[in-house]
């Protein structure tokens, strides 16, 4: 048994690595197969057809990730998601434990916020370049927005279903008010805010590729650098395997970032996993 | 044919219309391999008569389930054998016996479709089986939840009613299907203590009037006294019969005899055997199933 | 309902397992903050926001604030007929963005839906199938959607295709996971009941497997619909020609600011009317879920 | 003499603390057509310094009972008094140990026992010999650095006594402490507890709805009516002590009050067995009414 991506435990056949490899292994030939067919036998694929193969993209990887412009891109895309992540959860974990614990503040604000919420973040681009002095700033704030509403949401549903016999066991042992939100609700939550941060840091990522790109294509702001804008470049630039480096590089920093955050958590939550 | 001379018929046992009889011969279960090899049942041989309320009575996670699991076809065994009225369902040649409804299970947590009212639970094997119609089904289904008091939530959810009518449903679910064999995985184990008496009457009631084997698990041995014609005592992990306790009170059975002479001494000798099992059990600190 | 609400629109949907019963009334009884906000002092909460961007934009003209759209500027433009900027609650070019931006979230939902519930049933039922595909999958969902906008104009050659296309993706890929996981959820002891009460393959799938699901499959749609909406917008302000995004996207070109408030104040409520419907749709189809939990009949 | 003995036996002059008075008690849960009476015209005494414990049909209001006596509820009529003052709210000469174990799962086990004595600002010099000290009498020095959730259910449940245990609460208030155990398991830590109890003697009441741990373990024991909840049955079981779950079979006293027991609560149980269905929908109310 292990844990799969989404938390349920699920049986895995002793053939599962091998299925996998043959699996991804078939879908390199496939494509590989259709990006050439056009050059062997002059019928292009539909779709594939368009597309670098498999092999034009190594060898463009090889190419790229020499290049020094790459790594800044890279930085550059990683600094504006650490930056808007970090901001939101220092400012969403407070929010959501006073939401849950602050009855006449839930009633005031909350709603507020639930109105707020269902405006997609990036349609705060125009308005967030208006109101913000650099274009940096105001693509870390829509960073921000994308991660805040997530983490904001986990932590108060996270904080309401604690048992409530945890918050009346210490009150019985003589906890005072303090003592019971510190000993008792913080550390409750803290697996909500893991798994919201886990997810949060994944959103991030699509939203700063998403502002990169926006701001690189249309009449708002300028090149913004970011592995988004690389994207975009190459794809004006018309190097198609380049565009396929990018989204393999976005899809990897994605992936160990939400990689870290569970790792983390796992350290700051060492009772979930002692069994 | 020859095998028939071991057949329990032969060994004087009435013939009679009530089907169902276990044996399980040498039955071996382990899980995993190599050093992290577990036996969960080992060398395992007892019988259960037709139409006999049977106790398989042991500490929790000892492997009484993989037991009743492999009875039920969810598991195979790895050597040995199970038959059923002398057909063998698992064994050598087959070592996992297919499900039926001739062998249905009522599970330790409950195991009712959520989303199907009572009714539609209960009509539910034969209507998937074919056996009768929907409608015939339901009509079938809606006496026997008037049989175990039900009748008034029969187009209510699982969810709308409480623990201990669940199981009731759970069990006229399984009763429907008029199977040879009821398997009961401590059905009543989340129930308090004073609901699950009321639950032991309302069983054995339906028991009275649809005979059938029962094979029953538990670790609770005044459920296994009260409603058992036999108390099948398991070691600790591996799952092996330690004891074996025929219980000569006589059904039928009410509350009363909790407090009669015999279920004393009954209960004495049964405490008695399940001892050591338990404070091993106990001290090694192991965590409860 | 906040409660039930917060839940149900979390973007987590794929974390959360549904179980098949309500908790114990004992463990679920005296939650220890839990109550419905009031509306009296949700309104005191709606003023209070109100009053703070009136005064900070229009009256004190704050620093920064001041170059933002104030709201009565807003309101005024909103409900003129002869709008200074030309997008109004009576101008017909208002809705038909509106529209546009609909027909592309109905089109890519929709096949979001269709593709990814089955695939996702075929996922959590079958364990080859999954060992076999589900890599493949997992490769590709770390790749943000906007990541797709060059590979989707190349594959598709109209703005219209890649803009459904990369809505598409993004629920799709939500979808398919929620309605897995759905399915892996459901307690294996339903399954085995099925099974020894006679059921076939196609009967455990059916009775079974599929509602089984269903809570988690709503849970995931329910996301699904604020991810479409989320790319949609993203790929209009790309690529668009017409749609909520677009309208956005050429305000702040042609710098008539309040018409990008309006755009997403629009948006919200279309958004959050979007998913409301997802939900009212499953509250329909589980009355089961509802009937547990005390609140229908 | 270990810490706690020694403040204990400086204790044994003074009469015994912890008489609990209940006197025309109601309680009503939700409102409108979902309320529920738990409780009404409820008269009670918990004796001091002995082992009251209380047994009745499920939903019948015993936990109520205890959550009165704990303070977490206040009645809508009469009084509950302890040692003569009213009853205001929680605190901890009045102890709680939950239903199945409320141990803080992100705390060691150390850090569970300590936790009233740190909340209490004492410092954490002072609190290690206590902490100590209790967890040898419950025999679980050696899993001190463990989570809650690295422990089997009979381990947890005797963390939660030594939780309550070092704080030397004048009244202990027990809600079916070994629910959800397997019934050998449970048996071993019913002996366990009355040893521990011998050592530690104070104001107990105990909830149940095992007839034979009632028995087992009782000075008095007191049977609840189904609701609204009322004394139906007082009895002092005045078996010898020590008592092992082999009592409950030998002792022909023993077995006449499980018979009459039985009977008595079997009758009450009767009557909630076929408004099952009803009783769960006002079990609804009391989940919706409480906050």
């Amino acid at each position: 048994m292990a844990a799969g991506p989404t938390g349920v435990a699920v049986a895995r056949s002793p053939y599962a690595l091998r299925r996998a490899v043959v699996a991804l292994a078939a879908c390199a030939v496939l494509w590989q197969l259709g990006a050439r067919l056009d050059d062997w036998t002059g019928v292009g694929a539909p779709g594939v057809g368009a597309l670098p193969s498999p092999v034009e993209v190594a060898m463009a990887a090889g190419r790229v990730v020499v290049e020094p412009g790459y790594w800044i891109s890279s930085a550059l895309s990683f600094v504006r998601v650490m930056g808007g992540f970090l901001i939101a959860l220092a400012a969403a974990v407070p929010l959501g434990l006073l939401f849950a614990t602050n009855r006449t503040f839930r009633a005031i604000a909350f709603p507020v916020f639930e109105v707020i919420r269902p405006i997609p973040p990036l349609a705060w681009v125009p308005a967030a370049i208006i109101f913000w002095p650099t274009q940096e700033a105001a693509i870390t704030f829509i960073t921000f927005l994308g991660a805040f509403f997530t983490i904001t949401i986990n932590v108060l549903s996270g904080a309401l279903s604690i048992d409530p016999r945890f918050v009346e066991a210490a009150r019985s042992l003589g906890a005072s008010r303090m003592t019971v939100f510190r000993r008792i609700v913080l550390p409750a939550t803290a697996p909500s805010i893991v798994v919201a941060s886990s997810i949060a840091i994944g959103l991030s990522w699509e939203v700063v590729v998403a502002a990169e790109i926006i701001s690189g294509s249309s009449a708002m702001g300028s090149n913004s650098g970011g592995l988004g804008h690389f994207i975009w470049a190459s794809y004006l630039g018309g190097s198609y395997d380049d565009i396929i480096v990018g989204m393999i590089s976005i899809g990897i920093a994605g992936y160990l970032c939400s990689a870290a955050v569970r790792k983390a958590g796992a350290l700051l939550t060492p009772w979930i996993n002692a069994r | 044919m020859t095998d028939l001379a071991l057949e329990p018929a032969s060994r004087g046992a009435p013939q009679t219309s009530s089907r169902g009889a276990i044996s399980i011969r040498n039955v071996v279960k382990t899980y995993g391999s190599g050093a992290s090899q577990v036996t969960a049942v080992d060398d395992c041989s007892f019988e259960v008569a037709a139409g006999e309320i049977c106790m398989v009575v042991g500490p929790s996670g000892c492997g009484k389930t993989s037991l009743l699991n492999a009875i039920a076809g969810f598991h195979d065994i790895t050597s040995g054998e199970i038959l059923i009225d002398g057909e063998t369902i698992c064994g050598p040649d087959r070592p996992m016996a297919a499900p039926g409804p001739d062998r249905v299970v009522v599970f330790q947590n409950g195991a009712l479709f959520p989303w199907k009212t009572n009714l539609e639970n209960v009509a539910f094997g034969p209507t998937m089986q074919g056996t009768m119609t929907e409608a015939a089904a339901k009509a079938r289904a809606r006496s026997l939840l008037a049989e175990v008091g039900l009748d008034d939530v029969a187009e209510r959810f699982p969810g709308e009613i409480s623990s201990g009518m669940r199981r009731r449903v759970e069990i006229a679910r399984a009763v429907i299907n008029e199977p040879r064999v009821l398997l009961l995985d401590e059905p009543y184990r989340a129930l308090d203590a004073l609901t699950k008496q009321v639950m032991h009457e309302a069983l054995l009631e339906l028991y009275y009037r649809n005979k059938v084997t029962i094979f029953f698990i538990t670790h609770d041995l005044e459920e296994a006294v009260f409603l058992g014609h036999k108390l099948v005592i398991s070691t600790a992990r591996p799952c092996r019969p330690k004891t074996i306790i025929e219980v000569d009170i006589p059904h039928p059975r009410d509350r009363s005899v909790i407090t009669s002479p015999r279920f004393r001494e009954l209960m004495e000798a049964a405490h008695e055997a399940v001892r050591q099992e338990a404070v091993a059990a106990f001290q090694a600190g192991d965590k409860e199933g | 309902m906040t409660e039930i609400d917060a839940k149900a629109l979390g973007a987590d949907g794929a974390v959360r397992t549904a179980s098949a019963f309500p908790p114990t009334p004992t463990t679920v009884a005296r939650r220890p903050f839990r109550a419905s906000p009031k509306l009296p002092l949700s309104l005191v909460g709606f003023a209070a926001f109100l009053l703070a961007w009136h005064l900070a934009v229009e009256v004190w003209r704050l620093p920064r604030f001041a170059k933002l759209p104030g709201l009565v500027e807003v309101f005024v433009e909103w409900t003129s007929t002869d709008p200074m900027y030309g997008v109004s609650l009576f101008t017909a070019e208002y809705y038909q963005h509106i529209l546009v931006s609909l027909k592309r979230i109905v089109a890519a939902f929709s096949a979001a839906t269709l593709l990814g519930v089955p695939l996702g049933l075929l996922l959590g039922w079958s364990q080859r199938f999954r060992e076999y595909v589900f890599p493949v999958f997992e490769t590709l969902r770390p790749v943000p959607i906007l990541a797709w906008v060059p590979i989707s104009i190349i594959l598709f050659s109209g703005a219209e295709t890649s803009v459904v296309f990369l809505t598409f993706i993004a629920a799709f890929f939500v979808t398919t996971l929620n309605t897995m996981t759905g399915v892996q959820s459901i307690d294996p002891s339903v399954v085995r009941a099925a099974r020894c009460l006679g059921a076939s393959p196609r009967q455990i799938f059916r009775h079974i497997v599929a509602p089984g699901a269903l809570p988690h499959i709503f849970t995931g749609l329910q996301v699904s619909m604020g991810v479409s909406w989320f790319s949609l917008v993203a790929a209009e302000m790309v690529s668009g020609e017409f749609g909520l995004g677009y309208l956005i996207n050429t305000a702040y070109a042609k710098i008539q600011y309040p018409t990008i408030a309006i755009g997403m104040i629009t948006l919200g409520a279309v958004g959050y009317a979007s998913s409301a419907l997802v939900r009212l749709v499953g509250a329909r189809l589980m009355a089961w879920r509802l009937r547990e939990i005390g609140v229908g009949r | 003499m270990s810490a706690v003995a020694e403040r204990r036996a400086s204790d044994q002059t003074a009469a015994p603390r912890g008489r609990i008075d209940l006197h025309r008690v109601a309680k009503t849960y939700g409102q409108g057509r979902l309320a529920k009476t738990v409780m009404e015209d409820c008269s009670l005494t918990i004796e001091p310094g002995r082992l009251n414990v209380v047994i009745g049909p499920s939903g019948c209001g015993k936990s109520t009972l205890l959550r009165l006596i704990a303070g977490f509820d206040q009645p809508d009529a009469g009084a509950v008094t302890a040692d003569g003052s009213p009853v205001r709210g929680p605190a901890s000469d009045r102890l709680m140990v939950f239903q199945e174990s409320a141990l803080f799962d992100w705390m060691t086990v150390y850090e569970n026992v300590a936790f009233a004595l740190r909340a209490a600002g004492r410092g954490s010099r002072d609190i290690a010999p206590l902490a100590k000290d209790v967890l040898e009498r419950v025999g679980l020095a050696a899993f001190k650095e463990k989570y809650p959730g690295q422990l089997s259910g009979g381990m947890q449940r005797r963390v939660e006594l030594a939780r309550a245990l070092i704080n030397d609460p004048a009244v202990m208030l027990l809600d079916e402490p070994f629910r959800g155990l397997d019934a050998m398991t449970r048996g071993l830590m019913q002996e366990y507890f009355l040893r521990l109890y011998a050592d530690n003697p104070r104001t107990v009441v105990f909830v149940t709805t095992e007839i034979d741990e009632a028995i087992l373990i009782a000075d008095r024991l007191i049977i609840l009516s189904n609701v609204p909840a009322r004394v139906r049955w007082l009895v002092e079981i005045d078996l010898p002590r020590p008592r092992t779950v082999a009592t409950l079979y030998e002792d022909d006293r023993a077995n006449d009050i499980k018979r009459e027991a039985i009977e008595v609560l079997h009758e009450e149980a009767m009557k909630s067995f076929r408004g099952a269905f009803r009783e769960r929908a006002s079990k609804e109310a009391v989940t919706a009414g409480s906050k």
